[in-house]
């Protein structure tokens, strides 16, 4: 009975689709299909300069219309090839007033962002973005730190104050977050899943167990929810809603438990393969925990996130179209 | 270490069963629509009191453990009896018999809800700082109509404790703890029987030309629940016998933690007919949700237990 | 991509509000006792032509996307007043799609104007979540279907007009292939309807059939075609099955009442509220992917199956979790908290048993067959 | 009923407890035991260690006098255990000689087998490993590909094995290879060193551990007749009777349990301790390890009665991995950082032998169609 919604339409624009093809594309052409060649993929600049030629952190930086829906798509690609270094902490520093921000852009230099006194990708950044209580500051790296998580992770202190918005900047942080981890979490589940298909136990093809199964559905679920929810997030912020930091936070949260049950079922698929350091799932379910960990935290966000729920379908929160 | 009953409490043990097992008839509501909200065991409570079951914890050569006993068979009936405060609570902490029933409440609930309280002829209360003993005589209670499958009541105004037996501060970590365990065996029992209730019954009910129990997604909630209720059990079990803080708040926190998963699967795998009030199923149901909020809820139990563990250093 | 709404929908929306603000309430958790209210109500519906917003103008309807139908049920569900009725839900949209004129002539008009209530008839006591294994027989002889055996967990029979009864017209064995759907005067001779009490508060009804003679020309659609029908009309109806403000009217509640006892200022109770209100938001976006999937089958029922996933294992959340804050006060009749627990024990068997959501996302979303 | 512990199980429990405190060094958890049992160092320490152990006659104790054992219950046996768990079992795969391979020879070997083989495991001379599970066949053994063809003077075995813990560093291997036949019926098992000739032994670092898992290769590895233990074809019987004792062999909830005293002590030198949210979270882990042990004790005490093995050592195995997921959930929530190579030893022993936790000595998804099918006599899906 009748067609779709025309004003609410969660089909991407196509220079969405299109920009997210060309990171698909880059990433397995760069980081290769198979799982196993993503998975001793180090930080490298030379891979970083590649990522950013493709315009991704730029756009970030620009008040181009759905700046941040592009941003938000291209996190959910990073994350899926688990695309080493500091995807969404560079477009959360796009909004930090950082003095060399074209050539972060450009990839020439590294930038993350973080909170509190241990810092993701610190150990290599040229330009770290703390957000304080009092505003944004610029972090001096100190010792590394080994995680398990290996992203680079290093104790940062504070340095001189920096001009951009710090409510801006958490907001994408979260944002971006959000939807790294949820690529990465999907990308957990159809390893898993296609793992389920193949392998056999006690005659039946493991998918066909619903312990495995179901797990797998639940989590996918989740992800659908958590992806809707991280790109709701970006065209509330590019629409300046006031309260996009609570939905990009809320995003961040739901991907944050999303892609947590996603790694927790693609392990228990995998049984031990999955605890190889080779394995297909440690290497990346390990950078999702600790990106929930470090400050800003997901903890944090529950425990500050106002209580309100109705933030995505409320009309009255979003912008009049006229129908066509 | 022995964790088989002796042949003097698998005897006790029993005959407690045997009675048990002569009262689980459940008068039906038939299609009146009205719900029955619980079934008294008048017929048992007389039964065991001929036996003296009931002072068991106070008998030569028994003590905690048979009266824990008693609390746990009774506890596994659809019908409902008061032994923990009784048998349990009540002799442990005074050293004598009660008269039954007896309701135990903190002094925060008493005008809210207390469980027996509408039924109970002595009144133990946690003042916080002493625990009196009172009996219900002359106290202004009023029955709450509830589906939680207990009889509950509230005091209307509150009694005067000055006059009230008093037991001292000392009394007070040695009632809490009687209660946990008390709590712990009532919740093991109900969670024991919604369990064995839901099990025979996915393995008769067909869907999709299956037993309900031959599905994965359900086996292995129900083995995960079977393993909750064991803890439970011997947790409980293990309490009675040590008398510790430790042991009592983990029991308490161990089994208010279980009821919410088993509530759920077993209604979930019983299926409409586990909503109707013409199932046996909603007994336990409502009387673990009500036994999940006494004391505080598991969130009091965790703060006892870290207490207990970590305090100090 | 685009998160907005039109100005005919925001006037559309700010119309219903108004409408629907002196009934709040009315149904209480969505399945209270007022069945005359409830009545007067659809009624009401039916002279501002909302029963019929999404049928199409040549049958009486206002002929308008599902997102119009979605306001209207998902603010009804905010305001705890009720639920879609199936007859103008998924009894009118199958006579639309599949009845004779005679029957277009005869059953729409009434069901438009609120006059008809109808209950469901699908599920017997041996056949729940398994539709195919059905048993009540209708036997086609001269007088018209002759109907024995017995429905079960019929929410509302004996306050409605019809049953919209699936009946086996085939062989036992032809499973799917022999079910036919009939209108069922629920005052037939031989139909026996027997109330019982749920924990829930609510009652449903057993439904006896002994010999209860049904004419020709109240089936719908072809003898033994039913599965197919069932399966449109149901699609029709995703978008309006599991209103996400269900989901919220449900949290806030908690919440207020969390907050009204200060138990917000305790951090464990803070988190696991901050918890919900992420499964609530995440319930909207399965609801928006529901609404905006129309017309793609598959992509449609994963949302539809995730939706009513999430909005049942979020609003049984919620519950437990005012149940856990565990104060005697929750344990009242008279809270509200109590009775939301009580409601959504049930919530993950009605409309498609949680395991049969949660196969539907493995085997069309993931491509495994459990 | 009786939970106590009768004076010479303390006193048992004490001398173990002091042996410890003399024998390990006092970096041993981050020094030895931070990668877990199969680590190379610990492996080394072991032989120093077991040699110590044997001398005081503790390595057998629970075994009939005939094979050096002291006749001493199935409780003495779970003491040593949980001393040897939580602290980094400091014996390594030593445990499986004792626990189960030991007992397996005593009853289906020959007498020449048990002559070769019973003695040294009392001495503590023989660190084994276990050659069960292979690419194909993870939980689901009866899947098993290795073939042993019996020839003229034993038998030659091919095949692959996965996941052996402890094998680059162990004497000798229970292996299972199949006679003849498919499905449970051809399963044999067969003892072998290590070092035979054709065999080849390939770690595979795990992000658990660089150590803990090894791929065994086996090509035409030739055998004598005598390396077969039982039957052919009979190995099921032996399998599982083993696995039953394996199951529950390691007292992992009382490692749990040390642990979290050890978090503890960590959440309250970082002033986490007095969060709600962390307490709660931390009686309820409590509260786990306490149930699986428990849980432990009465598949111990059926076992002290000779009572056959029953359903209740699934139930038990599944709490114990609740109870290591409880307390590692906290570990890498609060002190993630103390589970890297810098962190702390025993967190980070912990931590990693509880992620493979829900899959050693069968999945938990296994324990719970074990829990549906013997305990709850639930119908087999179809």
């Amino acid at each position: 009975m009748g067609g779709g919604a025309r004003s609410l339409d969660l089909a991407l624009p196509p220079e969405a689709v299109e920009l997210e093809e060309s990171v698909r594309r880059f990433c397995e052409r760069r980081l290769g299909k198979d799982v196993n060649a993503r998975r001793d993929m180090p930080f490298s600049w030379e891979l970083w300069a590649e990522m950013a030629a493709l315009g991704l952190l730029e756009m970030a930086g620009t008040d181009m219309e759905q700046a941040q829906l592009f941003a938000c798509i291209g996190a959910e690609q990073l994350g899926y090839h688990g695309f080493p270094g500091p995807v969404a902490q560079s477009i959360a520093a796009a909004a930090a007033g950082l003095a060399d921000w074209d050539a972060v852009a450009a990839g020439e230099r590294l930038a993350t962002v973080g909170a509190g006194t241990t810092v993701a990708w610190a150990a290599l950044a040229d330009d770290i973005v703390l957000i304080t209580p009092a505003g944004l500051c610029s972090g001096i790296a100190g010792a590394a730190i080994d995680t398990l998580g290996r992203s680079a992770v290093a104790e940062v202190g504070a340095g001189a104050a920096l001009p951009g918005d710090a409510h801006t900047v958490r907001a994408r942080f979260d944002m971006a977050l959000a939807a790294y981890t949820g690529g990465a979490g999907r990308f957990l589940v159809d390893i898993a899943a296609d793992h389920a298909r193949t392998r056999r136990q006690f005659g039946k093809a493991l998918g066909e167990f619903q312990a495995v199964a179901f797990p797998l559905a639940e989590a996918l679920m989740r992800l659908d929810g958590a992806q809707q929810l991280a790109r709701a997030a970006a065209l509330a912020i590019d629409a300046a809603r006031a309260d996009a930091a609570d939905l990009a936070a809320a995003a961040r949260l739901s991907a944050s438990r999303a892609a947590l049950r996603a790694a927790f079922a693609a392990h228990q698929t995998f049984g031990a393969y999955g605890v190889m350091e080779e394995g297909p799932v440690g290497w990346l379910s390990r950078r999702i925990q600790e990106y929930a960990v470090l400050e800003p935290s997901v903890r944090g966000i529950r425990q500050t996130l106002p209580l309100q729920g109705a933030a995505v379908l409320d009309p009255e929160l979003w912008p009049v179209v006229e129908e066509t | 270490m022995d964790l088989e009953l002796t042949s003097d409490q698998r005897a006790i043990h029993d005959a407690i069963v045997q009675m048990v097992s002569n009262h689980m008839d459940v008068p039906r509501s038939g299609a009146t629509l009205k719900p029955v909200e619980y079934c008294y065991a008048d017929q048992l409570d007389r039964d065991l009191a001929e036996g003296e079951f009931f002072s068991l914890a106070l008998t030569e050569g028994c003590g905690a453990l048979e009266a824990a006993l008693l609390v746990y068979e009774t506890g596994r009936s659809p019908l409902v009896l008061e032994t923990a405060g009784a048998a349990f609570i009540g002799p442990l902490l005074t050293g004598r018999d009660l008269p039954r029933p007896v309701a135990v409440a903190r002094l925060e609930d008493l005008t809210r809800a207390v469980r027996f309280l509408d039924r109970a002829r002595t009144l133990i209360v946690d003042l916080g700082d002493d625990v009196a003993v009172l009996s219900t005589d002359g106290l202004a209670v009023e029955p709450i109509h509830s589906m939680f499958a207990y009889p509950l009541g509230r005091l209307m105004t509150l009694p005067d404790f000055t006059a009230a037996e008093r037991l001292g501060a000392a009394a007070v970590p040695r009632l809490r703890r009687l209660w946990r365990v008390g709590l712990a065996l009532e919740t093991a029992a109900a969670l024991q029987a919604a369990v064995d209730f839901t099990t025979a019954y996915v393995k008769d009910r067909l869907v999709f030309g299956r037993p309900v129990g031959s599905y994965q997604a359900v086996q292995h909630r129900l083995s995960a629940d079977i393993q909750r209720v064991r803890a439970v059990y011997w947790l409980a079990l293990k309490a009675a016998w040590s008398g510790g803080d430790q042991d009592a708040a983990l029991a308490a926190l161990y089994a208010q933690q279980a009821i919410t998963p088993i509530n759920y699967d077993t209604h979930q795998f019983n299926g409409a007919l586990g909503m109707t009030l013409e199932h046996t199923l909603h007994f336990w149901t409502f009387r673990l949700r009500l036994l999940q909020g006494e004391m505080g809820g598991a969130r009091t139990q965790a703060a006892a237990t870290v207490a207990a563990t970590w305090a100090g250093a | 991509m685009q998160l907005a709404y039109s100005s005919a929908e925001r006037a559309f929306l700010a119309e219903v509000r108004a409408f629907l603000a002196p009934w709040r309430g009315l149904g209480q958790y969505l399945q209270g006792r007022d069945h005359a209210g409830l009545r007067a109500f659809y009624k009401a519906l039916g002279v501002k032509n909302w029963l019929s917003l999404g049928w199409p103008v040549d049958h009486g309807g206002r002929g308008l996307p599902p997102i119009y139908e979605f306001l209207l049920w998902d603010e009804m569900a905010h305001a705890r007043i009720a639920r879609p009725p199936l007859s103008a839900g998924i009894v009118a949209k199958t006579i639309i799609r599949y009845g004779t004129d005679a029957q277009k002539a005869r059953w729409l008009e009434p069901i438009r104007t609120g006059e008809l209530m109808f209950s469901l008839g699908y599920s017997e006591p041996e056949a729940g979540s398994d539709l195919a294994s059905l048993r009540t027989r209708a036997e086609l002889g001269p007088e018209g279907y002759r109907i024995n055996g017995t429905k079960i967990w019929s929410s509302s029979a004996q306050d409605s007009d019809y049953l919209w009864l699936l009946c086996r017209t085939g062989e036992v064995a032809s499973r799917a292939a022999g079910l036919s759907l009939l209108i069922v005067d629920l005052r037939a001779p031989g139909l026996r309807i027997r109330p019982m009490a749920k924990m829930s508060g609510n009652v449903f009804c057993e439904l006896f059939f002994d010999d209860v003679i049904v004419p020709v020309d109240q089936r719908i659609g072809p003898q033994d075609g039913a599965w197919k029908m069932m399966n449109a009309s149901l699609a029709d109806e995703r978008h309006v099955q599991f209103p996400p403000k269900r989901v919220l009217a449900d949290y806030e509640t908690v919440r207020d009442w969390a907050m009204a006892h200060g138990l917000d200022r305790d951090p464990v109770v803070r988190e696991r509220l901050a918890e919900l209100a992420v499964d609530v938001l995440e319930c909207q976006a399965h609801a928006l992917r529901v609404l905006t999937a129309q017309g793609d089958d598959v992509r449609a029922s994963i949302a539809a199956a995730a939706n009513k996933r999430a909005s049942t294992d979020t609003i049984q959340a919620i519950a437990r979790a005012a149940m856990d804050f565990g104060i005697p006060a929750a344990l009242t009749t008279a809270a509200p908290i109590e009775q939301l627990w009580r409601q959504t024990l049930e919530e993950s068997l009605g409309g498609g048993t949680t395991e049969i959501m949660t196969s539907i996302i493995a085997r069309q979303g993931l491509g495994l067959k459990a | 009923m009786d939970f106590a512990w009768t004076e010479s199980e303390q006193a048992y429990r004490a001398e173990l407890v002091s042996l410890l405190e003399q024998q390990l060094p006092p970096d041993w958890w981050d020094a030895y035991a931070y990668d877990g049992p199969a680590g190379p160092e610990l492996m080394v320490h072991a032989r120093r260690f077991n040699a110590e152990l044997a001398q005081r006659n503790l390595v057998v104790r629970h075994w009939p006098r005939a094979y050096g054992g002291q006749e001493a219950s199935a409780w003495s046996q779970i003491i040593l255990s949980e001393e040897m768990w939580s602290n980094g079992e400091p014996r390594s795969s030593l445990y499986l000689g004792a626990n189960w391979a030991g007992p397996a020879i005593m009853k289906f070997g020959t007498e020449a087998q048990k002559q070769r083989y019973l003695r040294p495991i009392a001495d503590g001379k023989l660190l084994w490993c276990q050659g069960f599970s292979e690419p194909e066949a993870g939980t689901d053994l009866a899947n098993m590909k290795t073939r042993a063809e019996p020839d003229a003077d034993g038998y030659v075995i091919n095949g692959s094995k996965v996941w052996t813990s402890y094998a680059s560093r162990a004497d000798i291997m229970f292996l299972l290879a199949r006679v003849g036949g498919s499905g449970k019926g051809g399963v044999s098992c067969f003892i072998l060193p290590v070092n035979s000739p054709g065999m080849e032994v390939r770690p595979i670092p795990a992000i658990h551990s660089p150590h803990d898992f090894n791929e065994v290769f086996f090509t035409d590895v030739r055998v004598p007749a005598d390396a077969l233990l039982g039957e052919p074809g009979k190995g099921w019987d032996i399998v599982t009777t083993i696995l039953h004792y394996e199951r529950i062999g390691a007292a992992r909830y009382e490692f749990s349990r040390r642990t979290l005293d050890r978090v503890v002590a960590h959440l309250k030198q970082r002033g986490l301790f007095d969060d709600p949210t962390v307490q709660a979270e931390l009686a309820t882990a409590l509260a786990a390890t306490e149930a699986a042990r428990l849980l432990t004790y009465v598949v111990i005490d059926g076992r002290a009665k000779e009572r056959p093995p029953g359903p209740d050592t699934y139930v038990a195995r599944y709490a114990m991995v609740q109870a290591d997921h409880a307390v590692a959930n906290i570990a890498s929530t609060y002190l993630s950082d103390l589970l890297t190579e810098q962190g702390d030893g025993m967190l980070r022993s912990h931590f990693t032998s509880a992620i493979t936790a829900g899959i050693a000595a069968g999945a938990a998804e296994v324990q719970l169609n074990m829990i549906s099918g013997r305990y709850l006599g639930l119908p087999r899906g179809a």
